[in-house]
């Protein structure tokens, strides 16, 4: 099934999901119940890729999905508060979250609930601030 | 030629007799003398070996090699000896002391006893002992221990992990070791180093003996912690194993014994398989010694051969392999030469 | 009583067989693995935060600097990634010399992986042949673009230069020569009793597991399935070359690593043919579409992923209009591949942690970022 | 309690430290100065490196030590894996925050006489990677450096470079007034 059809059918399943241009905009508590739809019932088995980006307002939280071997993907994103930075995980449906999550929380901040093991994973456990924020001061090494 | 080193020390001892010493007191000298050559010897050796074995690594890897200290890279490893004998001699703080010590001191010693043994040439063993095998694989033994101190004493866990696998290792591939020796023994009927030459006169024991030679290559490659046995210094995975925490001189001897210990078993597989310093389709203008010098490094140089092409095995496919495959064929040996001997025996041959 | 005790192995930052500087905690009981926790981050350079104050073309040498060992292929998924965002049709001429630069630098990687790995098992020699073919190739690249390991060759629309005239005999001698060193190479490590002892059957990964974890690359082909983006989801102008896709059986140590050498083979198929439609082009065709001075992408995101040396390399761009990317995120396959590494080292030896290490192939410019 | 000791024979050494260790360790070196020029000569030809590599440097110095560039022409191709037996630290690649402590230690933890190379403009200066949160810019905001390989990476023959002008440092401490890196055309 083409990965437009299946956006479709999940936009009519969830009310609240919005299609933009190539990927879908799904609120923060029908996340799971939809990325569980997309495993069970349309065969995409595998999280490529997890990100987020820090939009000054809100973060947004972005799953690369796909279908292997087929090969075919789908965007989906999540639009968190700042304040409340807190999402939660799909490690559960997905393990291969689980470091990328952590590299999330580590740069961003993001905390992911329910997630088993939430350090931090590339910078030392005392770092102050998580950098991929916008508003992250730090001081270079230029002389 | 034939004769040259048996008329040097024979003519020493003339000239020490001729002063009147005591002939207690001649012996002594007379021994200590080939004692200290003997010692010479090795670490010339083992010198000369460090340096053959990275020229033959870079000619196996499409490179020189050392060519730049001395002519064609010669005072190489005289170079890293040197600079190893100036560096700080580091002690962790959480070793024993005396272990750690006491244990690159004593590196030495299992082969160079082993060389009091061992004939050089016709009458060129500074002792020709009677049960000279039975004392070679006595004093071959006792490295382990040496090992085993230099691990524990570290205090370094990738230093224990060596010295266990050190351990573990060597007493394994002892037993094939000396039940690969026992057909040798079986056809010549003697402990004696020389008289198992001699009685190679009419045919090689590798020829006589093929498996037993087999055997004894793989398990003395073992003993003396060679690629691909080299797991207690395993480099990729326990960073130098017990070697690990010295540093300087102490280093250097362990690196040095590695060598001193090859040469071991070099010359036992020359001297038991080989034939010795017989000479090959009576080519006798050359002297025995130098024929037992062209067997000893062509051995050398298959032992480095194989280090420079095989990976390294894993510690449970060692031990299996010493347990269910190296014992089992050693006996099986045994139990062949001593039926072929039977049969020879009622045919009266 | 006797009793056995646990203990803790610190493997790394500092270790001869961890390719760079990860760090592995082991749980180890005698020699056995009990658990492994990888610690990684000694390499965290923060690439995704300084994209943030580069321009566009500015991120390209950045991008080298991640998989330093298949430069090219970096760029290309950078580049591309751009080029989508803003809508351009890179000119045909460009397209093949980017399949030739990028599959050379995926010949580069897995000549190292193949030498590391035998290195990692103790062949020294097996190490050095490799790297024999390694240099010729390094050659050709410096021909190409002057350096030998970080290239900065791709451009946004095409690519910096032309090929020079001394490229093309060096690479059509070292087509020629290559699929005999590869012979030599199965001969040396992969033919080799002992290296096949250490690794079949070690630390087998099902493909279940493979695809739950996001493996991709040769980690995951080694399992059995079939998938290699320069099929599946052909970018750039891989659709039209005949080539094979290598396909393990066990998805063990020796699978992984017999997936790299096969590769290599096919890679050299694929040279040879774009070497041989880049000749039948004319020589005046562009090699760069046409871009403006400025990059300036409309406001937007996308997300593409190309077939790297280590596995599925991905770059998430999202513009919002000026002349820096708003944010840059790299899908490092190293990074991924390795998330799986406690549950593969469990219940094995010291030493074949060593070899899963080494068979997983990972870099730590990318692993870290 | 000793006011005798700011005599005629103080030795240099003793107006700049106190420590005792530090003292006798000069006395001694100033006592072998005939052999140390003889050792000098041994440790400048068998400059061990450490198997010690940060990013994209380190597989250059993998390279130097490969069949083309062949470092163990000059006997510098024994890479030890442990810094007990290491001469030389190529500090080869970027270092980190998170890295920096365990350069020092590893530093620390070889025995001396000792040298530092830093390799690449990561390891000199921070390279591109100048203006990140978590890196540290040069090598000598940690530990002494003895020579600089500029690049990015320095090509192998850089490195062989770099160690022949250690070995000419080590043979020769004045070497470094003449600046013999302004001959180098």
């Amino acid at each position: 099934m083409e990965s437009n059809q299946v956006m479709k059918q999940i936009k009519e399943k969830y009310q609240q999901v919005e299609i933009l241009d190539n990927h879908l905009l799904v609120p923060e508590t029908d996340i799971k119940a939809v990325m569980k739809e997309l495993r069970d019932a349309y065969g995409y088995n595998v999280l490529s890729n997890e990100t987020a980006v820090d939009y000054q307002e809100y973060f947004e939280v972005i799953y690369n999905i796909c279908r292997v071997p087929e090969g075919d993907m789908i965007n989906i994103k999540v639009k968190i508060d700042r304040e409340k930075a807190e999402i939660p995980s799909v490690v559960d449906i997905w393990p291969s979250a689980g470091w990328q999550e952590r590299e999330i929380f580590d740069l961003l901040g993001i905390r992911f609930t329910d997630h088993p093991d939430m350090r931090r994973i590339l910078l030392e456990d005392d770092f102050e601030g998580h950098p991929l924020r916008r508003d992250f001061k730090w001081v270079g090494g230029r002389d | 030629m034939e004769n040259l080193f048996t008329n040097l020390a024979g003519s020493l001892r003339a000239a020490l007799e001729s002063t009147g010493l005591p002939a207690i007191l001649t012996d002594t000298s007379m021994t200590m003398v080939k004692l200290t050559a003997i010692l010479v010897f090795i670490l010339l050796n083992a010198l000369w070996l460090v340096y053959m074995e990275r020229k033959v690594a870079g000619y196996i890897q499409f490179r020189p090699g050392p060519n730049r200290v001395g002519p064609k890279g010669l005072l190489q490893t005289t170079a890293d000896i040197g600079k190893l004998m100036s560096k700080e001699v580091v002690i962790p703080k959480q070793a024993d002391k005396v272990l750690f010590l006491l244990a690159p001191a004593l590196v030495f010693a299992p082969p160079l006893m082993v060389f009091a043994v061992v004939p050089f040439g016709e009458n060129m063993a500074a002792i020709d002992m009677n049960i000279g095998l039975f004392y070679f694989l006595a004093v071959a033994s006792l490295s382990t221990v040496i090992f085993w101190m230099a691990g524990w004493s570290s205090n370094n866990k990738y230093s224990l992990l060596g010295g266990m696998r050190v351990v573990a290792q060597m007493v394994s591939y002892e037993l094939p070791l000396v039940l690969s020796i026992l057909g040798v023994v079986m056809i010549t009927g003697t402990l004696n180093i020389s008289e198992i030459v001699r009685s190679q006169q009419g045919i090689w024991f590798i020829f006589a003996q093929p498996l037993a030679f087999l055997i004894f290559f793989i398990a003395g490659v073992a003993e003396c912690n060679r690629a691909p046995f080299d797991l207690a210094e395993g480099e990729s995975e326990l960073v130098a194993g017990p070697f690990t925490e010295y540093s300087g001189m102490g280093f250097a001897m362990f690196f040095l014994a590695e060598y001193a210990s090859a040469l071991v078993i070099s010359f036992m597989c020359a001297i038991l398989f080989l034939g010795g310093w017989l000479a090959p389709f009576g080519m006798t203008f050359i002297p025995g010694w130098i024929w037992m010098f062209l067997k000893v490094y062509l051995v050398m140089f298959l032992i480095m051969w194989i280090r420079w092409t095989y990976p390294r095995i894993r510690v449970d496919q060692l031990m299996g392999f010493g347990w269910k495959v190296l014992v089992p064929l050693s006996l099986a040996n045994i139990f062949v030469t001593g039926l072929v001997m039977k049969i020879f025996k009622m045919l009266g041959w | 009583m006797l009793k056995t005790q646990e203990f803790t192995l610190n493997m790394g930052p500092q270790h001869p067989a961890t390719h760079g500087v990860f760090r592995l905690l082991l749980h180890l009981d005698g020699e056995t693995v009990v658990k492994a926790e990888p610690i990684m981050g000694y390499l965290h350079r923060g690439i995704e935060k300084l994209a943030e104050s580069r321009t566009y073309t500015q991120v390209i040498p950045y991008t080298d600097r991640l998989d330093y060992l298949a430069a090219m292929l970096n760029n290309l998924g950078y580049v591309q990634t751009v080029e989508k965002l803003m809508g351009i049709e890179v000119p045909e001429r460009a397209e093949y010399v980017r399949v030739i630069v990028s599959e050379m630098s995926r010949l580069a990687s897995h000549c190292l992986a193949t030498g590391a790995y035998a290195l990692d098992l103790g062949a020294f020699t097996g190490f050095m042949f490799p790297f024999r073919e390694r240099e010729k190739l390094m050659d050709m690249f410096e021909m190409i673009c002057g350096s030998r390991m970080t290239f900065n060759y791709m451009r946004i629309g095409g690519v910096a230069d032309d090929l020079p005239e001394e490229f093309y005999p060096a690479i059509k001698k070292f087509l020629k020569e290559f699929p005999a060193c590869v012979d030599e190479y199965d001969g040396l490590i992969t033919g080799n009793e002992i290296f096949q002892a250490r690794t079949k059957g070690v630390s087998v990964l099902s493909s279940k597991k493979a695809i739950q974890y996001g493996m991709s690359g040769p980690v995951l082909r080694a399992s059995g399935i079939n998938y290699d983006l320069r099929k599946k989801r052909p970018y750039g102008v891989y659709d039209k070359f005949d080539f094979e896709v290598p396909v393990g059986e066990n998805g063990d140590c020796f699978d992984r690593y017999n997936c790299r050498v096969l590769e290599m083979r096919q890679s050299h198929r694929i040279i040879e043919q774009a070497l041989e439609r880049l000749q039948e082009l004319p020589e005046e065709e562009p090699l760069n579409a046409k871009v403006p001075k400025v990059i300036k992408p409309p406001k937007g995101e996308v997300y593409h992923e190309i077939e790297g040396a280590k596995g599925v390399l991905g770059y998430n761009v999202i513009s919002d209009g000026t002349v820096n990317p708003y944010r840059v995120h790299v899908r490092r396959p190293s990074f991924i591949n390795l998330s799986l590494i406690d549950e593969m080292c469990r219940g094995w030896k010291v030493a074949d942690v060593v070899a899963i290490i080494g068979s997983l192939d990972i870099v730590l410019g990318e692993v870290d970022c | 309690m000793e006011v005798n000791k700011q005599s005629k024979e103080q030795h240099p050494i003793e107006t700049m430290t106190d420590d005792p260790v530090i003292q006798e360790q000069v006395k001694r070196t100033i006592a072998l100065a005939p052999l140390e020029k003889l050792l000098n000569q041994s440790r400048a030809h068998s400059i061990w490196p450490m198997t010690f590599g940060l990013a994209c440097c380190a597989i250059e110095m993998m390279a130097a030590g490969g069949p083309r560039f062949d470092l163990a022409r000059f006997g510098y191709e024994v890479f030890r894996p442990s810094p007990r037996q290491a001469d030389v630290m190529i500090v080869a690649g970027t270092i980190t925050k998170k890295m920096a402590p365990y350069i020092k230690r590893i530093y620390d933890q070889m025995p001396e006489p000792k040298w530092v190379m830093a390799m690449g403009s990561c390891a000199m200066s921070g390279g591109p990677f100048v203006d990140s949160y978590s890196v540290v810019p040069g090598t000598d905001k940690l530990v002494p450096v003895d020579v600089y390989v500029p690049g990015c990476p320095p090509r192998p023959d850089a490195l062989t470079q770099g160690l022949l002008l250690l070995k000419d440092k080590i043979r020769d401490p004045k070497v470094v007034e003449n600046e013999p890196w302004k001959a180098i055309k």
